[in-house]
């Protein structure tokens, strides 16, 4: 009885005594599930519109927060080194559709899959050769990216909200503002709408398929681009942000493969959920159990609705 | 070829009963209140214009469908759902219009795997793959080799299926089923796509599993040809009901049949 | 040489024998349900005397007739030995015989009862019966479709065994009493008899005793050291003499193994898995594989191609005498060894030739140049002239007197002459006993003194020392101002390119030769494919002009060779034209063993003939043809006729320079 | 052009059905287990032995495990790893408590615990399959890799939070441990290798290997033929992860001498993936080429720097790796996606008609 009581009665009873934590934590969640979210939105903008599922997603943030970072190291402005990655991403993009997609055009999804999986592991070496292994930390300043806490008492304590935070929260929703728009208004938009539905459809669009890849791709990159920023400036540039970058997968899990709404309320979920659950119940099991929560959360949802909260329903016919 | 005599004796008792079957995705209805039986020894068809519930009619009779409504008794016993590997181990086997085969495996293997219910080696044997097992192994073979033999699909024995011509497909999955030995054949459409030549091979076949070993059949054809000659009774479903239940002749003059027909892009072509 | 010894003159009693002598011994095998099945020596007389008691108890008789009709198959052959065992006689019929043509025979030989394969054998028997009086049971080997006939009169292979095996159960003298009758079996009975498919008229019965096969099978066996370790597969049509001894008698004697092929279209694949050493093969069999080389060569990639063009060249230049043990230079020897290692030895293998011994070609000239390849890469292939009035054997090549263009020395224990007029006669033990209710057409061929008239014209070749065939004695005519025309010599040096499949030569008393061509649709048609020529039937590649040139250009190197040859040089090709559909022994245009029967040719296509002579461009013709299900229908056309340009005797090489 | 198949005929059926019908492929195998159970313990050095013959045939036998699940049944796992791991922290257990019982035994018996882990997370693949799948068996290798961290019961709570491989003897030659020898490892790695290698074979070629195979090619064809798919399901994912604990069990005891969680990270499970992709889905001898292939490759370059006396940082050596495994990756995908089995049957085939070209 005595764990039941440590399970189902103590953290809530926690949670009432210190709203304060209990707020810090949920806005601690919610801060990584929009990170979470942003890179889930690089999967599903490729999903989407290739039906490639992105692997690379991850190294991508990475890579291009470590290009970011490490052209500035070189003595390149800021804003000029932004630029400059983002052409970067640009040709990263142009560079896996005509070298990766395009030659294994029409293979099994799970070719495709394992193509990115190379795509990870050259990008890995990749930036290691040319910036070298070691973290980094984000020029956060140079880019005018607001540092420091705002503090509020309430709520029988007080709460800290790093700027850098808000700033990430703000940015990413105009960011997903500004995707949505492109989504729907922009002629390129609905091609690529119509490409998740039928190729077919992209092509009467006027709009190659190659291109429409390209887009996506670079749209993926520019998303990864700023999760970099934000996550670097939180914490710091180094590969050990690839594996947290798997948190995507459980978060496309909740949304579904192909909803970027799903995407943004999944990453919320999973980003919040797995803060409480650390904080409240992690110590009963020895803490650190952050590490695969979503997954848990994720696989429990596998079992009860494979196509997730917003995916298309997948039926099988015979 | 075949004496009518023999054919009337062959026909035996009820094998199976659909009584009052009714089937419905969502809002669409497949089969409404549909009954009608299968007789040991005969080769039943189920004719029908496209969308008639033909190939869903199969679907609830070997599990792949649960009927909402309705009864279905298989060799005396009742059963309303069931999954398909019990229909399988139940003695009902299948071919699909569009084929169902295991395109990475071999003609042999794919006609070996219809043997899954009779191989009965443990695991540990099969560890090994020595002594029981391998005899086990032998000793199937040798029955699918007689099937290859049958169906004439020596050249291809060990031809993975995937790099096979349509009709050769075919015959390899009607090879699977027979591997089965089940006392219920289901076929659906087993002469879809094919040419004269490559029709009337099946067409043999089909008589000569009815008539070797005694396998009662129940096939879905479009070419009224081939079931006039092949069947000895004729089901006729439209959107989903029964509209007639005959001897093939009796069917062919049949006038709700013709006017079913009458609507149809392929026509009656007798 | 060597006579039988009295103790295994029949072949019943040279398989009790083996039985007991090498009983655990492979004896037969057969490709059947994905596997060679295997029967040893004792396994198949268990076999044959269970099948041969149920043919007892079905009431065959010593003397009765029985036929055997289907392709090569154990039970088949056990067949003939359990009828044997009985003192009755097997009549082997051709399984492509058509309905009416295998009527003849088995009325003609008054068979009792029939041993056949299948449903279909089982149908032609069934469409004939009301002109068969004696015709009794009809035993099946393979029961599939049969389900439903009339079975008062048919009856399973296994029911007669099961038959056999009851009676040898329930009676214990059976066994002693088939033993005895067995025993009781003279050398000199009646063994089997034969039907030719003579190359004119209606087949003629050919009767050989049991001492006539099992000497000359002894002979033939010493003659190339054949032991029981043999591996032989069995292809050729059952009711042929030559498959007979071979696959049959000499297997008795020799004790080896005898491979019956899953089907005929896996014949190729099937000997590659036995990987036989003793081959016996008409020419065109050489011939094909050889062509199905070239053709499938022509895909391959061009260094491959080269590679292989050399060495095949290096075999043709060295491999002959390596084969002979000639002395060759050492750098030869070592070309030869590469390609043996790169292309001859793996071409054999694929074809399963790399085992062979001792492979023969017969029945027909082979091509000098199909000859020379086999040789080059080191197929010990040697030529064999014999009749089935001989069984088989009249002359053979030994081992090291290879030519290409001489039919061997007299086989051991036969004697051969050359008459006044020019035609072959020989003498020996395997000579037969006549022909069946025939003793006029036996007079014709058979003299009192036991000599037999081949009918073939030919000469000792003074260098070899070895006999030389020109052609039917009959066939050598003259033309109208007299030179000699020997249509087979001309038709063959035609044949040799593997673009023409048949030839017929025509000018018998006429002003000058004229040829009709057959084309050869692989070869050919692989042509037409590579430069995309397209065409939809043979009739329509026939007639195509391209195709036509090729021929032309054939032809003509003909006539340049036989423009040096002064005997031949008069009989040059003036006038060709290519046949509007294939010859075919279902039109009576071949014999069953694919010979041509001219004088029926000659008669079918007169108009053709005619137009050869009255100048004209092109003819009309329509025949008659059977379908392979039996029925007849007609094809017309127009045939275009081509002129070719003769060239004075010797002045060929002149006239080759301008 | 070396296959002279004539001759070669079978007169039964078990014949017909082996493994290795033609008679150079049987000498073929034979000459190769010469090889490596003689020549190489007597040629090969410490070196080989212990950095790349005693890894090669572990990381096989992991590729073969997860080939049997993803290449055989279809079943996409992430997870290896975490099943590896399980298979070492169960042998480390195992021969805590009961140190006499042969390590031999214990390093086989430890495949069974990964084998019950490993069912336990199949269960889902009822439902789920792809993608879904492959994030199923993430949770499980996540969940697997904090266990290793976070429970000290299980590395029988050593300070560093490593394991450490203690002395085991066979007949009194060290076995495990510090003392020993690379050659007796080697040997004991590549029979058992070789053993359970055989034994997958069987199981393939047989009515077992039939039924993942239907499953994977047409599951609802399968279960038409009265496959339980469920079933049929777990038993692969327990075979499999038999196959990946018993790795697992010979990378730690046999090959590192002692490691941590993070040898049993993400990325052995990616690694193991390429093996088998690269290799060929569905081929045991892909398993083998693909493990050669990702892991004696990197070894190979940052030898041959060195070989030509270049100056290369390891650190640099190590990204160069990545970059060009990365670049093979793709490069084979796009070249033969079917892996290098594949070119191998190509090239066998061509040898069999030689001369000619089809």
């Amino acid at each position: 009885m005595d764990i039941l009581h440590k399970v189902f009665i103590d953290p809530f009873v926690q949670m009432g005594m210190a709203p304060d934590l209990l707020v810090q934590t949920l806005w601690d969640g919610l801060v990584g599930g929009v990170l979470y979210a942003l890179i889930a939105l690089g999967f599903v903008l490729i999903f989407k519109a290739s039906g490639v599922f992105n692997f690379a997603q991850g190294i991508m943030v990475v890579f291009a927060a470590l290009t970011l970072v490490g052209l500035h190291e070189q003595g390149v402005p800021a804003f000029v080194a932004l630029g400059l990655t983002v052409v970067v991403m640009f040709m990263l993009a142009f560079g896996v559709e005509r070298l990766v997609l395009r030659p294994l055009v029409n293979q099994s999804d799970i070719i495709l899959f394992m193509a990115t999986f190379g795509i990870t592991y050259f990008l890995i070496g990749f930036g290691q050769l040319v910036f070298g292994g070691n973290p980094k930390v984000m020029i956060a300043q140079q880019l005018y990216l607001p540092s420091g806490a705002i503090e509020f008492k309430g709520l029988g304590g007080f709460v800290s909200l790093q700027k850098i935070d808000i700033a990430a929260v703000i940015i990413a929703s105009v960011m997903v503002a500004v995707l949505a728009v492109f989504f729907q208004r922009t002629r390129i938009g609905r091609a690529l709408r119509a490409v998740a539905d039928s190729h077919q459809a992209a092509l009467s669009v006027g709009i190659s398929l190659e291109q429409i890849w390209v887009i996506v791709w670079f749209a993926a990159g520019i998303v990864a681009l700023a999760t970099g920023i934000m996550w670097g400036a939180r914490s710091e540039v180094s590969f050990s942000l690839q594996i947290i970058a798997l948190k995507a997968l459980p978060v496309l899990i909740l949304g579904g493969l192909t909803s970027i709404p799903g995407a943004i309320v999944g990453g919320l979920i999973i980003g919040i959920g797995e803060k409480l659950a650390e904080f409240y119940w992690g110590p009963l099991l020895g803490g650190g159990i952050e590490s695969w929560f979503a997954y848990v959360i994720a696989l429990g949802f596998l079992v009860f609705r494979p196509q997730g909260l917003f995916g298309e329903r997948l039926i099988e016919r015979i | 070829m075949r004496a009518p005599s023999s054919r009337e004796a062959a026909l035996g008792e009820v094998l199976l009963a659909v009584e009052d079957v009714s089937l419905a995705f969502g809002g669409v209805r497949a089969l409404t209140g549909v009954s009608f039986d299968i007789r040991k020894g005969e080769i039943r068809a189920i004719i029908g214009p496209n969308g008639a519930g033909k190939t869903s009619m199969l679907n609830v009779v070997n599990g792949f469908y649960q009927p909402q409504s309705g009864r279905i008794t298989f060799k005396g016993k009742e059963r309303t759902s069931m999954r398909p590997y019990a229909a399988a181990e139940g003695g009902i086997a299948r071919t699909f219009q569009n084929l169902a085969l295991f395109r990475g495996m071999t003609t042999l293997d794919n006609i070996l795997a219809g043997r899954a219910l009779k191989m009965r080696r443990g695991f540990f044997w099969q560890l090994i793959r020595y002594g029981p097992a391998l005899r086990e192994e032998v000793e199937h073979r040798r029955r699918v080799e007689e099937i290859i033999d049958f169906l004439e699909i020596a050249a291809i024995r060990k031809v993975p299926v995937g790099r096979l011509p349509y009709g050769l497909q075919k015959r390899v999955e009607l090879g699977r089923a027979l591997a089965m030995e089940p006392d219920l054949l289901l076929l659906d459409e087993p002469m879809a796509g094919m040419n004269l030549e490559e029709k009337e091979d099946m067409s043999r076949f089909i008589l000569d599993v009815n008539q070797q070993y005694g396998t009662t059949i129940a096939l879905i054809e479009h070419d009224m040809g081939v079931v006039m000659d092949l069947s000895d009774r004729v089901v006729v479903l439209d959107y989903g009901r029964k509209i007639a239940d005959a001897a093939p002749d009796d069917v062919k003059s049949d006038k709700n049949v013709i006017r079913a027909y009458l609507g149809e892009p392929h026509g009656v072509s007798v | 040489m060597q006579s039988v010894d009295l103790g295994l003159d029949t072949l019943p009693k040279l398989l009790i024998h083996n039985a007991g002598a090498i009983g655990g011994r492979s004896a037969m095998r057969h490709k059947d349900l994905g596997i060679w099945q295997a029967w040893t020596w004792v396994q198949m007389l268990e076999e044959v005397r269970a099948f041969s008691i149920g043919l007892a108890e079905r009431g065959l008789k010593r003397g009765d007739k029985f036929t055997i009709i289907g392709s090569n198959r154990p039970r088949l052959y056990w067949a003939m030995c359990a009828g044997q065992a009985l003192g009755a006689v097997p009549v082997p019929v051709y399984a492509d015989a058509v309905a009416d043509e295998m009527a003849f025979v088995l009325a003609h030989a008054e068979v009792m009862l029939a041993v056949v394969q299948d449903q279909e054998q089982v149908d032609k028997i069934i469409a004939v019966s009301d002109r068969l009086p004696h015709l009794g049971q009809v035993i099946y080997d393979e029961p599939r479709g049969l389900k439903d006939y009339d079975h008062s009169r048919l009856i399973a292979f296994e029911d007669v065994q099961g038959l056999g095996r009851k009676k040898l159960a329930s009676d214990p003298e059976c066994l002693q009493l088939w033993q005895a009758g067995v025993a009781a079996a003279k050398g000199s009975d009646l063994s089997v008899i034969l039907y030719t498919s003579g190359t004119t008229g209606r087949a003629k019965g050919v009767m050989l005793t049991y001492e006539n096969t099992i000497v000359s099978a002894r002979n033939a066996n010493a003659f190339d050291h054949l032991d029981q370790n043999e591996e032989v597969i069995a292809y050729l049509p059952l009711a042929w003499v030559g498959d007979y001894i071979f696959s049959y008698v000499q297997s008795y004697v020799a004790g080896y193994c005898v491979n019956c092929p899953e089907a005929p279209d896996t014949v190729v694949q099937d000997r590659r898995e036995i990987g036989t050493t003793y081959a016996f093969a008409p020419p065109r069999v050489y011939e094909n594989i050889l062509t199905l080389t070239t053709v499938r060569m022509a895909d391959a990639g061009a260094l491959k191609r080269k590679v292989f063009d050399f060495f095949i060249a290096v075999a043709g230049r060295w491999g002959q005498k390596i084969l002979d043990g000639e002395k060759v230079p050492l750098r030869a020897r070592l070309l030869y060894g590469i390609g043996n290692l790169l292309v001859y030895g793996p071409l054999m293998n694929q074809f399963g030739l790399s085992r062979v011994r001792v492979a023969y070609t017969a029945g027909e000239a082979i091509g000098p140049e199909i000859f020379r390849f086999w040789r080059g890469i080191g197929l010990n292939l040697k030529q064999l002239y014999g009749q089935t009035e001989a069984s088989v054997y009249v002359t053979a090549q030994p081992d090291g007197e290879i030519y290409s263009d001489t039919v061997g020395k007299a086989s051991p224990d036969v004697e051969v002459k050359i008459s006044d007029s020019g035609e072959v006669l020989y003498r020996s033990p395997g000579v037969f006993a006549g022909y069946y209710k025939d003793p006029g057409k036996t007079a014709e061929v058979l003299t009192p003194d036991g000599w037999v008239h081949t009918g073939d014209a030919g000469f000792f070749d003074p260098k070899s020392g070895q006999l030389k065939i020109i052609d039917r004695a009959k066939d050598v005519g003259r033309l109208s101002d007299g030179t000699v025309f020997a249509p087979k010599y001309i038709e063959n040096k035609l044949k040799f390119y593997p673009n023409i499949r048949e030839a017929v030569a025509v000018g018998a008393s006429r002003d000058f030769v004229c040829a009709m061509i057959n084309i050869d649709l692989t070869s050919v048609g692989s042509w037409a494919e590579r430069n995309n020529v397209v065409y939809g039937s043979y009739q329509e590649l026939a007639a195509n002009p391209q195709v036509y040139d090729m021929i032309a250009r054939h032809i003509d190197e003909v006539n340049r060779s036989l423009a040096e040859e002064e005997v031949m040089a008069g009989a040059q090709i003036r006038r060709f034209l290519i046949l509007h559909k294939e010859l075919d022994p279902d039109d009576g245009e071949l014999t069953r063993t694919q010979k041509l029967r001219r004088g029926h040719i000659i008669d079918r296509y007169g108009p053709l003939v005619e137009a050869f002579y009255n100048g004209a461009a092109t003819a009309e013709i329509s025949t008659e043809v059977t379908f392979e299900d039996g029925h007849k229908g007609v094809i017309a056309a127009r045939l275009a006729i081509r002129d070719m340009q003769a060239y004075p005797a010797r002045a060929a090489k002149l006239e080759r320079a301008a | 052009m070396l296959y002279r198949e004539a001759g070669q005929y079978k007169t039964n059926y078990a014949a017909d059905m082996a493994v290795f019908p033609i008679l150079q492929d049987r000498i073929g195998m034979l000459v190769i287990l010469l090889v490596a159970f003689v020549v190489f313990p007597l040629a090969g050095s410490d070196f080989t032995l212990n950095a790349v013959l005693i890894p090669f045939l572990i990381f096989s036998l992991a590729a073969i495990g997860l080939n049997l699940l993803t290449g055989y049944t279809g079943l996409l796992s992430l997870g290896t790893g975490g099943f590896m791991g399980v298979g070492a922290y169960a042998c480390l257990k195992l021969t805590t408590f009961f140190p006499n019982v042969d390590i031999i035994i214990w390093i086989i018996a430890s495949g069974f615990f990964s084998a019950a882990v490993g069912v336990l997370f199949g269960l889902p693949s009822l439902r789920i399959k792809g993608f879904y799948l492959a994030v199923a068996t993430l949770a499980a290798q996540f969940f697997l890799e904090w266990c290793f961290i976070r429970i000290p019961w299980l590395y029988n709570n050593s300070v560093s939070g490593a394991i450490e491989v203690p002395l085991r003897t066979f007949m009194g030659i060290p076995i495990t441990g510090p003392t020993a020898t690379s050659l007796t490892r080697y040997l004991v790695v590549l029979s058992i290798v070789v053993a359970m290698t055989w034994v997958a074979s069987n199981l393939v070629h047989g009515r077992i290997g039939r039924m993942w195979m239907s499953v994977r090619d047409m599951d609802l064809a399968a279960e038409l033929i009265g496959i339980r798919l469920l079933r049929a399901k777990l038993l692969a994912f327990a075979v499999s992860s038999f196959y990946c604990g018993v790795a697992g069990a010979m990378m730690v005891f046999l090959w590192y001498g002692g490691a941590e969680a993070d040898v049993f990270a993400i990325d052995q499970s990616f690694l193991v993936l390429f093996m088998v992709i690269i290799g060929g889905l569905g081929t045991l001898i892909g398993s083998f080429f693909g493990a050669a292939l990702i892991y004696i490759l990197p070894i190979a370059l940052r030898a041959i720097p060195a070989a030509f006396g270049l100056p290369i940082h390891p650190a640099a050596a190590e990204q160069l790796t990545f970059v060009i495994v990365g670049v093979l990756i793709i490069l084979f995908l796009v070249m033969e996606p079917n892996g290098l089995a594949r070119l191998w049957q190509i090239g066998k085939q061509k040898l069999r008609v030689w001369p000619f070209p089809y």
